[in-house]
């Protein structure tokens, strides 16, 4: 039994981003390589798993869920992957070299040959840029949640039918990473462009260059994908995979005891990982990821402009307790000092994230709730908030990140005089009222797929980044975030990083209070997979075999 | 009797179209549409413009009045039209699912019916003894229970006891019968508790009724034993309101079992409908509504028939207003 | 023609009965002591029913801990001196959380199935009273009503107005609309043949008197007992769109509330969370469904007869 | 018995009440029930009309129709030189203060939830007699003790009382507003015998005391016979006799008439009268019998009965028949 629990944080191995600067990136020559200690791996088999759900289309372009990307993935490559030995590294995919300019502007990627599609047809540099075009600027009908992973890019041209030349505006050494972002899997022109013109997507089909193809799907029942013989890599292990949809935490984790799939994907809960924790030749994991919740104050809304109300907000958290109660429901057991995630090389020192009020009651840090209350009382009072003032605080019913975040909060928030309740509303309504800013308070859970900077900072904590739900407007802040995006020296970038979020920190236009780490927990029979701090990538399962 | 029965299909269809305005404007009302969700809502970074060129799309943008006019114009032909989450045809979607919900509701039924008939006999048979009062306080506990508790001890109990979990195939019946069966036996049993309890007491009640009528004092004075009296001449007369109460509870069982379906992940209508609204996946939720109210409306209109047939003072009805 | 569906109780017949079943003044709490002698199961549920009333009311008194606030150092204790019945996820202890969810189950169960059989008669009282179109239209609409499935009407009028508690007792109410509305009709329909309706008008009465003064009071009994069958529902519908995730909300205790959310999902490891309010739902339903019964005993002359 | 009554309080003119009977997809109507079919007469101020009939030929049809609880097809109602079937719902309202009923089944026709106080003043109550709860009580005793009740009735629920005690809290309602003109529906009919007469007595009284018209509508001829100063006697749907009381029992000219009188029984036995028993059933009235309605049970029929429509012609002052074979106008 491997337990990578909740104390274990140190867990993630540190991001060393020098690798990327200004490098090439050799390639490797039968395709990606590593050594698992797990024996020799056995060809043939099925893998049954379950992820919670099913996915509500295939167009993982369009889609923001691991419920898409997880029964995608295994179909599509992406241009680089990460590294399963080493999360911060990337190795060839489609792309079997890459070449960055000096000047960091221009990245060339040179596709390998002979790659086929599912349908047969091969891949050519057109099917990467389409693909490319299709996240950052998303024809007409189809959206893309995730355009800022590209947002730099200028322009992308195609170099004979094998080489891709991405110009950039200004230089990014995060970009390798942002391309290779597990959700931007790259789609046949071919098939994908008829249909995006008709307004469908690709959200029926799957047609990509990957290790598995979709062979089976019944909505509410199964997903079976099929290994791909024309994969251009060394094929897969498994015959198979399927995919079912169980939606109960507790239903899938007695299915996974029952021995009716083999691997889970998907369990928040302690509560049934304590479960599954207990039953010898199960391995549980557990490990942080770059998902955070944060209470994201509506800055339109007063009293939520004053920034003494924000501070408030933030000394009236008692962060260890919101970490003890949320953590066994949503899985919030991590936390970080400052916007990086767990383990981040670029996380603030205690001393630096301890002069933020209510910081101090993260684990370790001796804070006093009851100083820090009456401190958030008093600025409550100075900003003029009435004793019993009424705060709502919105939430989905969901997903217990958001739900149960929200309960916990209500709670805390009455101990400095706040008349809290919690407004559970289903997704839809949610979101609507979320985004045209329909809201006082909501504490919002953020999964990221990818930890680098550019990513977390960018999506999380610019005006004009996705997770703006607060709606403030700080163009000094934007600007340091370009700041340090395009600074090549991995040391002043360090800096400006740690510049950038001890400016965000002192604002409060959002108030950090865990992150999350999701479960997942297979029979030992399970060979070759090795789950990473980003829950999306390493999906492909090529590596993966059953021992039987 | 056929001029009845048109009368009431016209009825029918009326009060279907009741339904259709209501779930459409339902569904227009509720905040959230359609393209927010289906354009990975919570993503963040999607543009409202963006999610105006998907409305488009979608038709969304249209006057509701256009929408419900063409919505409406399609299902007069069957036509239920595409789901926007599955991608599916509406109509295919229902009918994939709808043999899992329809084997539930007829096996509760079952349920109900094999044990709830002879225990309401079994009771009024011995009024007033403790047979009786166990019966009678087990019913009444039975009404009592919500389904979806008993479901969830249900699910409790046997995977604490048996290791059971939740089948990952639900095999149709016409696959593996015997499968099928012992798979969704557990839902029926949830849902079907309820109706064993109701049609036990109707039973009972009419039972005891009938048991004091003038034939049955005369079957007992032919000398003619008292089990003989109670089955032969008690329940064959007794039978028409419990079949009424059937035919009603039937219709009104596929409604009930949504959150049975959602506790035990069974993939019926339940779990469909619940999502379609869910996604605001108007043409789904909008068909499934339908069918469901139609399966009401039909169950409706086959216990008015059933009841003309056992009874033909009923049958003229329809003209006496 | 039963037009109770899904329901226990309650059917046209009853009306006939009540006809004959005016008490007279003096003898009324006399009668009280009898009936319960009668009914014992009645007098039982109306205990019961009495009981949760008066720790609903009484809750800061009687709850021995905060309902929201929990013990962080006790999640998931299972029942033990201290905290009776267990703690939750939140460590908030589960008997405090049932006295104080009391309080909605009950306000949402009376209040749904008040509200619904209210609208739901005074539409039937004027719809049948009245005749002709209006009594045509509301009837199709009731049908309309009527055939969308009881729960999904609740859930998708829960997701149009928000799910506060005010809200959610308006969601459940309109199932309750059309049944109601059902049962008044026909009522009304063989009140209006009856001579005495006839001779309010002789007399002179208008339209709203007599269906204020002589047929509501002689609809009242079916009404009652269907009110109490409809509590017991409502309290058992909104449990289930707690469930759904449309229900009351977080972190007001309610009954529903208790056995869904992430309650659910720690049931193997913590199975007291769920069967402590769902034993309490089915006390409730209990008691209202046997007193719905000993109301529709008592006022049926058959049974009475049988008690001479 | 007062023969001559200047005064006209009440006439009826061609008063017609089909009832539809739909089916059908659209409900379209099917037939008609012809419950009263062109009938007119008119009632003077002080005296007792009779109106008798087996059941079902219209009779208690026309009593609501005078009191609108039925909205007749066509035809007038003049009451006081108002016509009754053109005003609105509020003045109707307020003529029911002049024009009472009193109805057959003294069971059911009083509200089981209303004590006998408030079933009587609630007349008192709408029609804004008696203002103040003291008044309206005082006025109530004073009713009961009319009609041969007492105060200690009040407060009772009409389940506690007996028929004929009912029918006397029935006459008291009535009573209430001071009506001119009150229509009796059978109001004795469901009564035993020997109650009967205490109730028609008592109504009698209150004629002489009150100055009341009657409409006293009967399947029954012999309790129309004495109270009656006037006899009409209907059978589907139309008047075939009307006369005055005496008249009518002595020298009855319509053979319905005569069958009905054949079978009531006579006080002194010595007066022997044959007993008329009528061939057949009452025909349908959705499709009644062409021409004179009675020729498909009448002894004295003629080819022509089928077809001739028979009108009330006046045999003698104020006796008038629809039979063309006894006015003569066709041969036997």
């Amino acid at each position: 039994m491997t337990i990578s629990g909740p104390s274990n944080t140190d867990a993630v191995t540190r991001r060393d981003v020098l690798k990327t600067g200004g490098a090439a990136l050799a390639a490797a020559a039968a395709g990606p390589q590593w050594a698992l200690a797990q024996g020799a791996p056995k060809r043939g088999g099925t893998l049954r798993v379950s992820n919670g759900g099913d996915p509500p289309d295939f167009d993982v372009h369009q889609s923001a869920t691991y419920l898409t990307q997880f029964v995608t993935a295994p179909c599509y490559s992406t241009l680089l992957r990460a590294d399963p030995n080493d999360y911060d590294k990337l190795i060839p995919d489609l792309a079997e070299k890459t070449d960055v300019s000096a000047d960091g502007k221009t990245v060339t990627f040179h596709l390998r040959n002979g790659v086929n599609f599912h349908n047969g047809t091969p891949l050519t540099a057109d099917d990467v840029i389409y693909s490319l075009e299709r996240i950052r600027k998303p024809p007409r009908g189809i959206v893309s949640p995730r355009k800022g992973l590209l947002g730099n890019v200028d322009s992308m041209e195609a170099r004979g039918s094998h080489t891709v030349v991405v110009h950039l505006t200004q230089p990014q050494p995060d970009f390798l990473f942002m391309v290779s972002n597990a959700f931007n899997a790259i789609m046949s022109k071919k098939v994908a462009e008829p249909l995006d013109a008709q307004g469908q997507g690709m959200k029926r089909q799957i047609v990509g260059t990957g290790p598995f193809r979709l062979t089976q799907s019944i909505d509410g029942q199964i997903y079976e994908l099929s290994r791909f013989d024309g994969y251009f890599g060394q094929p897969a292990y498994l015959d198979k995979i399927q995919f079912f949809p169980i939606r109960g935490e507790i239903e899938r984790g007695a299915a996974l005891q029952g021995k009716r799939i083999d691997a889970g994907f998907f369990f928040p809960n302690e509560g049934v990982l304590q479960t599954l924790r207990r039953v010898s030749g199960m391995t549980e994991l557990r490990r942080p990821t770059p998902t955070f919740i944060n209470l994201i104050p509506n800055i339109q809304r007063k009293p939520f402009d004053d920034i003494r109300v924000r501070e408030a907000l933030s000394l009236a958290m008692d962060r260890e307790s919101f970490i003890k109660t949320v953590g066994p429901l949503a899985g919030a057991f991590f936390h970080s000092h400052g916007l990086m995630p767990p383990g981040s090389p670029y996380s603030l020192s205690e001393a630096e994230i301890k002069q933020f009020s209510g910081y101090d009651t993260l684990p370790g840090l001796g804070g006093n709730i009851a100083a820090n209350r009456q401190k958030a009382m008093a600025l409550l009072e100075q900003a003029g908030v009435p004793k019993g003032f009424k705060v709502v605080i919105l939430t989905r019913g969901d997903l217990p990140a958001f739900r149960d975040s929200a309960i916990n909060l209500s709670a805390q928030f009455k101990n400095i005089g706040l008349d809290v309740t919690v407004d559970v509303r289903d997704t839809g309504t949610f979101y609507t009222m979320e985004t045209t800013g329909n809201f006082q308070l909501v504490a919002h859970s953020v999964g990221m797929g990818g930890a680098v900077p550019d990513q977390i900072l960018g999506e999380g904590y610019t005006s004009y980044g996705g997770r703006n739900y607060g709606n403030w407007k700080d163009d000094s802040l934007d600007n340091l975030f370009r700041e340090q995006s395009r600074e090549l020296d991995p040391k002043k970038r360090a800096a400006l990083i740690k510049q950038f979020q001890l400016a965000f920190l002192k604002t409060y236009y959002q108030i950090n209070l865990a992150w999350v780490g999701y479960g997942a927990a297979h029979w030992n029979t399970v060979k070759g997979w090795k789950a990473l701090p980003d829950i999306y990538a390493n999906m492909q399962m090529d590596k993966v075999w059953i021992d039987a | 009797m056929f001029s009845f029965i048109v009368q009431r299909l016209m009825v029918g269809i009326v009060t279907l179209f009741g339904v259709a305005v209501m779930v459409f404007l339902i569904m227009r009302v509720i905040p959230g549409d359609a393209a927010v969700m289906l354009s990975g809502a919570g993503a963040g970074a999607v543009s409202e413009e963006e999610l105006a060129q998907v409305r488009t799309q979608m038709g969304l943008d249209r006057p509701l009045v256009v929408q419900f006019v063409d919505w409406a114009g399609h299902v007069a032909r069957l036509d239920l039209g595409t789901s926007l989450r599955t991608g599916n045809p509406v109509f295919d979607d229902i009918t994939r699912r709808f043999p899992y919900t329809l084997q539930i509701v007829v096996m509760a039924t079952l349920i109900a019916v094999f044990l709830g008939i002879p225990a309401g006999v079994l009771s009024a048979r011995y009024a007033g003894t403790w047979i009786d009062q166990l019966l009678q306080a087990l019913s009444i506990g039975g009404l009592a229970a919500p389904s979806f508790w008993v479901g969830l001890i249900l699910i409790l109990g046997l995977v604490s006891l048996f290791q059971w979990s939740a089948p990952l195939l639900w095999e149709p019946f016409w696959v593996s019968p015997v499968k099928s069966f012992t798979q969704l036996i557990w839902p029926a049993l949830a849902v079907g508790l309820r109706q064993l309890a109701l049609i036990a007491r109707m039973t009972r009640s009419i039972m005891l009724e009938v048991l004091g009528e003038d034939y049955i004092r005369t079957a007992r004075a032919k000398g003619l034993s008292e089990w003989h009296v109670v089955i032969r001449h008690g329940l064959s007369n007794g039978l028409l309101p419990v079949v009424t109460l059937i035919g009603f509870e039937f219709s009104a069982l596929f409604g009930g079992l949504i959150i049975t379906e959602a506790v035990f992940s069974v993939p019926g209508l339940g779990q469909y409908v619940v999502a379609s609204i869910l996604n605001r996946d108007y043409p789904a939720a909008q068909g499934i509504v339908l069918v469901l109210a139609g399966i009401v409306v039909l169950g409706n209109l086959t216990v008015d028939l059933i009841y003309g047939w056992l009874d033909p003072r009923t049958r003229l009805r329809g003209a006496e207003t | 023609m039963t037009t109770s569906i899904g329901l226990p109780a309650a059917a046209d017949g009853d009306v006939v009965a009540v006809l004959d079943a005016a008490p007279s003044r003096g003898g009324r709490l006399r009668a009280l002591g009898r009936i319960s002698r009668r009914h014992p199961l009645g007098a039982f549920g109306a205990f019961v029913l009495l009981t949760i009333v008066v720790v609903a009311v009484g809750a800061p008194y009687i709850a021995p801990f905060d309902p929201i606030e929990g013990d962080t150092a006790a999640l998931f204790s299972p029942p033990n001196s201290t905290y009776w019945l267990g703690t939750d996820a939140f460590g908030r202890d589960i008997l405090s959380r049932l006295i104080y969810g009391a309080r909605v189950s009950l306000m949402v169960g009376m209040g749904a199935s008040l509200l619904g059989v209210v609208v739901g008669a005074s539409l039937g009282i004027v719809a049948g009273y009245r005749g002709g179109w209006a009594d045509i239209i509301t009837q199709r609409v009731m049908d309309a009503m009527f055939a969308f499935p009881m729960l999904l009407l609740a859930l998708a009028m829960a997701a149009v107005l928000g799910p506060s508690l005010q809200n959610v007792i308006i969601a459940l109410a309109m199932p309750i609309v059309p049944r109601a509305a059902r049962i008044a009709r026909s009522s009304v329909l063989v009140l209006k043949a009856t001579a005495f309706i006839e001779a309010a008008r002789a007399t002179g009465c208008s339209d709203t008197r007599i269906m204020l003064r002589h047929v509501l009071p002689n609809t009242f009994a079916p009404l009652l007992i269907i009110a109490t069958a409809y509590l017991g529902l409502a309290v058992v519908q909104e449990a289930a769109l707690d469930y759904l995730g449309a229900g009351i909300q977080e972190p007001e205790p309610s009954w529903g509330l208790m056995m869904s959310g992430a309650a659910t999902s720690l049931a193997l490891v913590a199975p007291w969370i769920v069967i402590f309010p769902g034993l309490a739902i089915f006390l409730m339903v209990l008691a209202s469904n046997l007193l719905g019964d000993a109301i529709r005993d008592l006022l049926d002359p058959k049974l009475q007869r049988d008690y001479p | 018995m007062n023969t001559v009554v200047a005064q006209s309080l009440l006439q009826i003119r061609n008063l017609k009440k089909y009832f539809s009977i739909r089916g059908g997809v659209f409900s379209r109507e099917k037939a008609r029930v012809h419950a009263v079919d062109d009938v007119s007469f008119e009632i003077m101020k002080g005296e007792t009309l009779g109106l008798v009939g087996e059941s079902g030929c219209g009779k208690s049809t026309t009593g609501r129709a005078i009191l609108r609880l039925i909205e007749p097809t066509s035809g007038e109602v003049w009451f006081q030189g108002e016509n009754v079937t053109k005003l609105d719902k509020r003045s109707m309202r307020h003529l029911r203060k002049e024009i009472q009923m009193i109805f057959q089944d003294p069971y059911s026709s009083l509200d089981p939830r209303m004590t006998v106080s408030s079933i009587i003043g609630e007349a008192l109550l709408v029609h804004g007699l008696a203002p103040g709860r003291k008044a309206r009580e005082a006025r109530v005793v004073e009713l009961l003790e009319t009609v041969g009740l007492s105060s200690e009735h009040m407060g009772r629920y009409p389940h506690e009382f007996s028929g004929g005690q009912r029918q006397r809290i029935g006459i008291a309602r009535a009573l209430a507003v001071n009506p001119k003109l009150i229509v009796c529906d059978e109001a004795v009919s469901a009564l035993d015998v020997s109650v009967q007469a205490q109730v028609v007595n008592l109504l009698e009284d209150l004629q002489e005391k009150f100055g009341l018209t009657y409409l006293f509508i009967a399947h029954d001829l012999s309790v129309v016979e004495h109270i009656s100063t006037r006899v009409a006697v209907m059978y589907l749907g139309k008047i075939v006799e009307l006369a005055p009381a005496k008249e009518l029992y002595i020298n009855p000219r319509h053979p319905y008439s005569e069958a009905l009188l054949s079978a009531v029984p006579v006080p002194d036995p010595t007066a022997k009268r044959e007993r008329i028993i009528l061939e057949g059933d009452v025909p349908s009235p959705v499709n009644p019998p062409s021409g004179c309605r009675f020729h498909t049970r009448c002894a004295l029929r003629v080819p022509s009965c089928s077809q001739n429509e028979q009108v009330l012609t006046e045999v003698s002052p104020g006796h008038w028949v629809a039979c063309q074979v006894r006015t003569g106008a066709v041969a036997n």
